[in-house]
């Protein structure tokens, strides 16, 4: 379980959010093809590494935020972090 | 290979087992086959038998990073069962059941096949009419199901002492899936090695595959390993939980997500469950492995992780609700808890398909395969044998994404 | 040995949602005669009243009820020309207090929050996990003041006999 | 009186002033308070009490902790059931208890017979046998011999587990020597910390230790130091509790079995420290070699124990086997206690052996390796073979073995931290630590108290300084220093013969030849052969013998341990009660419950009520006296046709929105055009998932400019919420939106059929609600029966319906006054169940029925819902790609069954000709229509608007349905008793 750190309320237990998946790049205009959506809708980053991902402070104070989190170690970074 | 029966087993007994033979050569690996596998989990090491059995092709290898069988076949609840709800998948995981029940004497090696059956405990309406769809679903495609009311489900399963009327979710009645078996899961993976092996598919442990080579035309040529290149003109990706990382290394992106599922078990006692107690309204499925303890699974972490762990919360939850059906159960101790790493694709149905890559194929999003072992194996086979998708594994393909005509199989019960 | 702690559901209290930009939010309340606390997670209190911080731009405003009627009338709720929305939800939660030597205790089975001082002060005042499902926890004298959805006040008493009493 | 004929007459820290009675196999014993079931076991000579696994071998006890192989029991009585290893049962009054896996005793077991087969049953025997005809023949009497103890059963009274949280600075685990000093300089330098120690008492190996700390006995010293801890407000000190898991930023489990507040059975701490101190010890490993398991061969350290902390010596003549220094300090214990000892057979050279042997006045066997254990029940004699070969036989009854020691890095590994293999101590030592952790202490390999304990000072200082605390100034305390830890790895002793049965898993009777029989047949990794011989898959998680595991592969394809390397650590390694994990956590409060203030008024009413999405409870039905359910259901459905009803919709998600940009989301959500919705008037939407799938619908209110009161299903609120706050806050962050859920600020009764208007004047309404000032679907401010209201004229019956909607605090009053005024009007509430039937006459959608995830709003007819200019809304892309293809599509449609007034199954599938092949469609809703006065369906069906008229079969299971299509819709189709 790990802690997570919301930008208002600082580091929080895991259970008080939602992992609301990876982020996803901007939202398509309509005019690009029906590839390229289906693209944008089914296929998800999938690294070994660190994934940027949207966590929802769902139980406390509802602030959607953004974080780097290694997908082996678990391991926490702000967005802004390297992700080396 | 050495045949195995009661009587071999004497035989060998005279000489201290001391002449018993390996289950798989390990053969040097050669520059070029016919066909690769990477993964020799169970999907890989099926698909690898029936190539060479179906198909005659046994220029095979099957490239494995660690050791063979220690993926998620390792690590699975073991529960095989085709009551799907839609008829793309049903037909499918019906033949997948029917090939399990043969398997044994085909491998010539013991699976302890268990046909048990598995009883849904049902404590909702919704869910009871979704499950009474089940069954009349699958009873078109030869996979049954049977309604029994709460009484008999007690005389079945007397361990079963919670849910009773005045609890948070009573139980409301129970179906009696028939064909559902448990099976041991290693013996799969060593029975088809096995075999595989005898019939000249070469299994290569400890050699992991770093990325994918393709010609200047963009047909598939072979791989990188950490030992070396090898060249086939066809290589399947069976690597449960780590397709995009290596069909990534080809430039190609797939409609699937890794994420970390887990078990546990209990300390081992005395025979008290014969059948598979699945619990969808509570989130938690069990059984008890011939050794005695009881094999528990509830859901999936949320969340990407390529980490074989557990986490706490969803831990809990199966423990919680697990112990609201047996409440005796608080006094029985957990002995082991482990995961394993999945891949779910967006519909979350599976993959078994051709690629954009000529010469590459993918049987991913298994997240729920160790039933599909043989008819995953088989029907992969066909495939890259014949370059047609065989019949039951038809809906399969990728070619579903590209009219977001999806499998949809979420609402699937909670036992894998 | 049990737990020495007193819980006890409340009666009704006067609350307001409110969401905003800082600046306009804090304009309005000003004109209320309150003032925002000024770091995230705690309250100001003044005079019964209770000023949260509880999300980026969201506080709440817990007051004794007998001033309900007057805060209708000053924060005006449905009034959006403020540039700021505050909705009226007296109703949509359930309160408790929980006092005594082992507050903490109860509080920790309850909650995951840490409620060390350094990281939950005099003044604390935050929306967290409470018995699985969202809750508000602030400091009381002698123990904390807890919120859940009016829905869960049940389920929330169920949970507070069973862990004092150890009765299934 | 007390009759213990292994108990010394002095020492040991038993209460010898109590007496304990206990029962074990049925025969009735004594011993002391203090004692365990094992020490007052061996106090009363009670060595075979146990069968082994497979091969029913005579088994004793071994250990003295939570690493005991072998003698596993089934306590008896109130607290019936499980497998617990003697050696951690705690003797009380009255106690009973049995062997596992032996009948009728382990003296005399019936199974016993096994032990003529074992050269059937090497490692994986069963893989090749037992396959004809099936496996599901042997199945049954194979489960009924493994096993061991029975499960736990019902009888057990009701006890409360509680879990809860601890946060702080500090967490040691381990409460020996170096844990004790890592807490003290911890709490010293002010640290809020948590202690956490397995055993019933503190101390650790120094329970059996001789040596002197500050030139007092160590367990005063042990015993001070616990005091200054539990005289700070800021250490808490467990006991009897173990930390099995170690989670994400040092999160660890710990169960505590016997917590101070006495209506607490156990207790689950989930326990977050910013730095973990790991001084968990060391675990004494057995050695390999013919008849390890015989009863008598016990662990060097157990036996130290059992002198030390019961006064017990369990044999009459001791002999010593070992590889390392450390079971010396055993015969100098025995020696001193002036014991008879056969011996000490050391597999070290005489060179090796450093001073540990000073002082000894027993024979020394060094550079010997002890060839075979004999006896039949119980240990009689060991074979020793000296260098040159030659063999002597010494008679002796106990067995001390040492094989060396591990440092206990389960938990460091369960951290993920990487081990490293130490070849002085041939064992695997932490290296390196991934979470803020160290270890300390013989953990880290450090195997004398002096070393262990200047090694804790440093690692715990340094650590405290890291962490911003001021360690104290604290000089180490001067120990008695016992010789080097000195070891020659020993993985087995040479030359068996065949058929020789050396354990190397006691539990799950794994012996060496399985080993080899497993490499002969290529499972040649570690973990191969765990799998294929079990080996360390029991109880004990193979605490003493998987170093033996490994060590015996390393020497059989010539490699290092550390190329072998370990299995997965993985928590517990010690089991722990299933119900410290779940707590608090059952009955009621299994899953969340939501109540609305009419759930008790309904429950009063004897309704049927169960779960109906989003963890409500709400009514299904209302039984009536001498009805079945259909007759009730008819009976409120019929009220509602032709009279009135009421219902509780208060469960329906609320949400209130506003702010500049409201009307924009709103329009982006939903598929249909709002732009044109007049203020107090509401419409009806669909939500569509970025997939093209109907997420939700319900409709939605606009109170003013920009600000609208959404309503959704019941089910799907918090998925709406999230879909609507992920939008804001990460898609459209420069919007001003501002979403407040107010679904519980209002609860609503809902007034519905022909009379609805007349019960609502009744009540006193304080606006014109006739259908001119008051339109379908408009809302409006009122006073309602002297109550301030929200009136909204929504229809989910097909019937003119009132939404009342009040504050909760009214809610009550309202709906009996409802109830009262509505009497002569024939009012009835009405359950989920008959909403269910007039939404089907009425052929509106309902999801989790005609939305089973693959519909659109066209399957369902809903073309006009699709604006034609919105192609921005969300899904909208998705559901024109999925149609594009052509593929015929399932469509909403009605269906006629030709049962004779039997309900078809809903779901039941429609297949072409009734054919047992794959469907064209299902049942969706089936019901009892109570104005048409037959049984109506809806249903999906392949091209199923083009059907219309057709006859289409419907299978469940065995029977075909006809049933004729018709439109969606069986009652006032153009909608005007609704409008009306
Ligand atoms: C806890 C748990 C419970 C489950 N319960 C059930 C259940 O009850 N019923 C059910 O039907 N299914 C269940 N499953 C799912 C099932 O285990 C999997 O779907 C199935 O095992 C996957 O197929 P596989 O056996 O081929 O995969 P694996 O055994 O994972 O095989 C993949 C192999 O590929 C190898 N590999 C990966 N990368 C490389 C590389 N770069 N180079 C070479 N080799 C590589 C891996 O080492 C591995 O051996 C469960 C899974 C888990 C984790
Ligand atoms: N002579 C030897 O070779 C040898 C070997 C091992 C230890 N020792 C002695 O051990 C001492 C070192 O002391 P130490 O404190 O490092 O070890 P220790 O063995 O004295 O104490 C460790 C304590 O931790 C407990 N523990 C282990 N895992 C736990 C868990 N998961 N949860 C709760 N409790 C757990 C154990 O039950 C034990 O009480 C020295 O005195 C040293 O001489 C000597
Ligand atoms: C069906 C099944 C039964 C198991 N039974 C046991 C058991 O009795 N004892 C045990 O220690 N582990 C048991 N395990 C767990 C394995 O020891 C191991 O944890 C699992 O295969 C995952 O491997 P890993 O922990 O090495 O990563 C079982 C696993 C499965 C899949
Ligand atoms: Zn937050």
């Amino acid at each position: 379980m790990l802690t997570l750190p919301c930008p208002f309320c600082g580091q929080r237990d895991e259970t008080e959010f939602l992992n609301t998946g990876p982020t996803k790049p901007a939202r398509p205009s309509s005019d690009v093809t029906d590839s390229e959506w289906i693209n944008w809708l089914t296929v998800p980053v999938n690294p070994v590494g660190y994934v940027e991902e949207k966590w929802w402070h769902v139980k406390g104070c509802g602030k959607y935020f953004t974080i780097k989190r290694h997908t082996v170690t678990h391991q926490i970074k702000m967005p802004d972090e390297d992700s080396a | 290979m050495s045949r195995f029966s009661a009587f071999s087993l004497a035989w060998n007994a005279l000489s201290h087992h001391q002449k018993w033979t390996r289950y798989w050569q390990n053969p040097p690996l050669a520059k070029k086959y016919d066909v690769l596998i990477i993964g020799a989990g169970g999907h890989g090491l099926a698909c690898a038998y029936y190539l060479a059995k179906n198909h005659g092709i046994s220029s095979v290898a099957v490239l494995e990073k660690g050791w063979l069988g220690g993926g998620n076949i390792a690590r699975n609840t073991v529960t095989i069962r085709s009551n799907y709800l839609r008829d793309e998948s049903i037909p499918f995981f019906v033949k997948s059941v029917s090939l399990f029940e043969g398997l044994a004497k085909e491998l010539n090696f013991n699976l302890m096949y268990s046909k048990r059956s598995m009883i849904d405990v049902i404590q909702t309406y919704p869910k009871m009419r979704e499950i009474r769809r089940r069954m009349m679903n699958g009873y078109l495609h030869g996979s049954s199901y049977t309604p029994i009311d709460v009484g008999e489900l007690r005389r079945r399963v007397p361990a079963l002492t919670g849910g009773g009327p005045d609890s948070r979710l009573p139980i409301i009645g129970a179906m009696v899936h028939e064909e559902a078996a448990v099976c041991r899961h290693d013996g799969v993976a060593w029975g088809y090695a096995r075999s595989a092996s005898a019939r000249g598919v070469e299994i290569h442990q400890q050699t992991e595959v770093k990325s994918l080579l393709r010609d200047k035309d963009g047909q598939i040529k072979g791989v990188e390993t950490n030992r070396g290149t090898v060249l086939a003109d066809k290589v399947a990706v069976v690597v449960s939980g780590h397709t995009t990382t290596i069909t990534e290394t080809a430039g190609l992106s797939l409609p699937v997500k890794s994420f970390n599922l887990a078990a546990f078990v209990s300390e081992p006692v005395k025979p008290l469950i014969d059948v598979i107690v699945n619990c969808p309204d509570l989130g938690v499925y069990l059984n008890q492995s011939d050794k005695g303890e009881l094999v528990i699974g509830g859901a999936p972490d949320a969340g990407q992780s390529f980490r074989r762990d557990m986490k706490q919360s969803v831990f809990e939850d199966a423990v919680v609700t697990m112990l609201e059906l047996f409440p005796a159960f608080r006094r029985l101790k957990l002995l082991r808890q482990w995961g394993g790493v999945l891949d779910i694709a967006h519909d979350a149905s599976p993959i078994i398909s051709a690629t954009d890559i000529s010469g590459l194929f993918v049987s991913c999003g298994w997240w729920g395969g160790f039933k599909a072992v043989p008819a995953g194996g088989y029907t992969l086979a066909h495939l890259i044998a014949t370059g047609q998708p065989h019949q039951a594994a038809a809906p399969f393909t990728l070619d579903r994404f590209h009219h977001l005509d999806f499998i949809v199989e979420s609402g699937t019960t909670t036992a894998r | 040995m049990g737990y020495q702690a007193t819980i006890k559901k409340q009666a009704m209290w006067a609350i307001f949602d409110i969401k905003g930009d800082v600046r306009v939010v804090a304009k309005r309340i000003a004109d209320v005669g309150l003032s925002l606390p000024l770091s995230p997670n705690t309250a100001h209190s003044k005079k019964g009243q209770h000023l949260c911080w509880i999300g980026k731009n969201h506080w709440l405003l817990l007051a004794p009820v007998e001033m309900e009627d007057q805060l209708l009338k000053r924060l005006q709720p449905q009034n959006l020309a403020f540039d700021c929305r505050i909705v009226h939800v007296s109703d949509a939660y359930t309160l408790f207090t929980v006092t005594g030597d082992h507050a903490d205790d109860i509080l920790a089975i309850a909650s995951p929050l840490n409620t060390r001082q350094k990281n939950f002060p005099n003044d604390g005042a935050t929306f967290t996990e409470f018995f699985g499902i969202r809750g508000l926890v602030l400091r009381w004298p002698g123990g904390y003041l807890t919120a859940v959805e009016r829905s869960y006040g049940d389920m929330i008493t169920v949970y507070f006999d069973k862990i004092t009493t150890g009765m299934r | 009186m007390t009759h213990n004929p292994f108990r010394q007459k002095t020492g040991g820290r038993i209460d010898r002033n109590s007496c304990v009675e206990f029962e074990f196999n049925g025969k009735r014993y004594s011993g002391y308070k203090g004692d365990t079931l094992a020490s007052a076991l061996l106090a009363n000579g009670v060595f075979l009490n146990a069968r082994s696994f497979k091969y029913h071998r005579p088994r004793g006890i071994m250990g003295a902790s939570v690493e005991e192989p072998s003698c596993l029991v089934e306590l008896l009585g109130a607290d019936a059931g499980g497998n617990h290893a003697a050696t951690t049962v705690q003797l009380r009054q009255g106690l009973k208890a049995k062997s596992v896996n032996c009948w009728p005793s382990p003296n005399f077991d019936l199974m016993s017979i096994n032990q003529l087969f074992t050269r059937l049953l090497p490692a994986g025997f069963y893989y090749k046998t037992f396959m004809w005809p099936n496996w599901h023949l042997f199945e049954p009497s194979i489960r009924r011999a493994a096993g061991l103890a029975a499960a736990p059963g019902d009888q057990i009274p009701y006890q409360h587990f509680e879990t809860r949280y601890w946060h702080g600075d500090v967490l040691v685990v381990g409460a020996g020597s170096s844990g004790l000093l890592a807490a003290l300089i911890a709490s010293r330098s002010g640290a809020r910390v948590m202690i956490v120690d397995d055993h019933p008492h503190p101390g650790g190996c120094l329970r059996s230790s001789q040596s002197k700390i500050d030139g007092r006995p160590v367990i005063e010293w042990a015993e001070a130091v616990c005091a200054e801890l539990d005289a700070n407000p800021e250490v808490t000190r467990l006991q009897d509790a173990t930390a099995w898991g170690y989670r994400e930023d040092n999160l660890l489990m710990v169960t505590e079995r016997s917590p101070a507040e006495t209506h607490v059975f156990q207790r689950g701490w989930k326990a977050r420290a910013g730095r973990v101190i790991l001084a968990t010890g060391a675990i004494e490993r057995n050695l390999v070699f013919a008849n390890n398991d015989l009863p008598g061969v016990m662990l060097a350290s157990a036996v130290q124990i059992y002198y030390h902390e019961f006064g017990v010596i369990p044999g009459r003549q001791a002999m010593i086997f070992t590889n390392n220094s450390s079971a010396y300090s055993l015969a100098h214990d025995l020696q001193a206690a002036g014991k008879m000892i056969a011996g000490i057979i050391d597999s070290r050279s005489f060179e090796e052996i450093g001073a540990e042997k000073d002082g000894l006045e027993i024979p020394l066997y060094a550079a010997n390796q002890l060839k075979a254990a004999h006896g039949g029940k119980h240990l009689r004699a060991v074979s020793i073979r000296a260098a040159d070969g030659s063999i002597k036989r010494v008679d002796c009854d106990l067995l001390a073995v040492s094989g060396g020691w591990n440092p206990a890095v389960h938990l460091f590994s369960q951290a993920r931290g990487t081990l490293a293999y130490d070849d002085a101590l041939a064992s695997f030592v932490p290296d390196k630590a991934m979470q803020r952790l160290a270890c300390v202490g013989a953990a880290a390999g450090k195997m004398n108290l002096a070393l262990a304990m200047a090694n804790t000072l440093s690692t715990v200082t340094t650590c405290l300084s890291e962490d911003n605390f001021k360690p104290p100034a604290f000089s180490l305390p001067s120990c008695t220093t016992s010789p080097d830890y000195h070891l020659q790895p020993l993985w087995h002793v040479d030359g068996m013969k065949p058929g020789d049965k050396a354990f190397v898993d006691i539990q799950n009777d794994v012996t060496l030849d399985d080993i080899g029989l497993a490499m002969r047949e290529g499972f040649d990794t570690v973990e191969h052969v765990k799998r294929y011989t079990t080996a360390g898959m029991g109880i004990d998680q193979g605490k003493i013998g998987n170093i033996n595991v490994i060590g015996n592969i390393a020497m059989a394809c010539n490699k290092r341990p550390d190329e072998i390397g370990t299995t997965t650590f993985r928590s517990p390694f010690t089991p722990v009660d299933f119900g410290s994990i779940a707590g608090q956590r059952n009955g009621a409060t299994v899953l969340p419950f939501r109540h609305t203030p009419i759930t008790q008024w309904n429950k009063d009413q004897g309704a049927v009520m169960y779960e109906a999405g989003a963890r409500w409870q709400r009514p299904g039905y209302f039984p009536i006296v001498g009805g079945n359910m259909q007759d009730a259901i008819n009976a409120e459905a019929e009220a509602v046709r032709y009279a009135v009803g009421v219902y509780d919709g208060s469960p329906l998600g609320k949400f209130d929105i506003s702010g500049r940009d409201a009307a924009a989301f709103i329009d982006l959500l939903y598929t249909n055009d709002f732009a044109d919705l007049e203020i107090g008037m509401g419409r009806y939407g669909i939500m569509l998932s970025d997939d093209g799938m109907i997420l939700d619908d319900g409709v939605t209110f606009k109170l003013a400019e920009n600000h609208y009161l959404m309503s959704t299903s019941t089910g799907f609120a918090d998925v709406v919420f999230r879909h609507m706050e992920y939008l804001l806050q990460i898609e459209c962050e420069s919007w001003q939106v501002w979403i407040t859920p107010v679904t519980s600020q209002w609860c609503n009764a809902t007034i519905c059929g022909p009379k609805a208007r007349d019960v609502l004047e009744a009540l006193g309404v304080s606006i014109d609600i006739g259908n001119d000032a008051f339109p379908f679907m408009a809302m409006r401010e009122a006073i309602v029966a002297g109550t301030p209201a929200r009136i909204c004229r929504v229809s989910f019956t097909g019937e003119v319906s009132f939404e009342i909607n009040v504050w909760p605090r009214h809610a009550e009053a309202m709906w009996r006054r409802i109830m009262e005024i509505g009497a002569p009007f024939g009012i009835v509430p009405v359950g989920s169940e008959t909403s269910h039937v007039l939404r089907v006459e009425k052929g509106f959608l309902s999801l989790g029925h005609e939305v089973d995830e693959t519909a659109d709003p066209y399957d369902l007819g809903m073309d006009w819902i699709m604006s034609r200019t919105k192609t921005h809304a969300i899904g909208r892309r998705s559901v024109d790609i999925r149609r594009s293809s052509g593929k015929p599509r399932r469509e909403l449609v009605g269906l006629i069954p030709k049962t004779g007034g039997e309900l078809v199954p809903e779901g039941a599938p429609v297949t072409p000709n009734g054919d047992r092949a794959a469907s064209e469609g299902f049942v969706s809703a089936c019901v009892w229509s109570v104005v048409n006065k037959q049984i109506i369906a809806l249903g999906l069906l392949t091209n199923g608007r083009a059907r219309i008229g057709e006859t289409i079969s419907i299978r469940d299971r065995e029977r075909v349905i006809e049933a004729v299509v018709t439109k969606p819709c069986f009652y006032d189709p153009k909608g005007k008793r609704l409008r009306g």
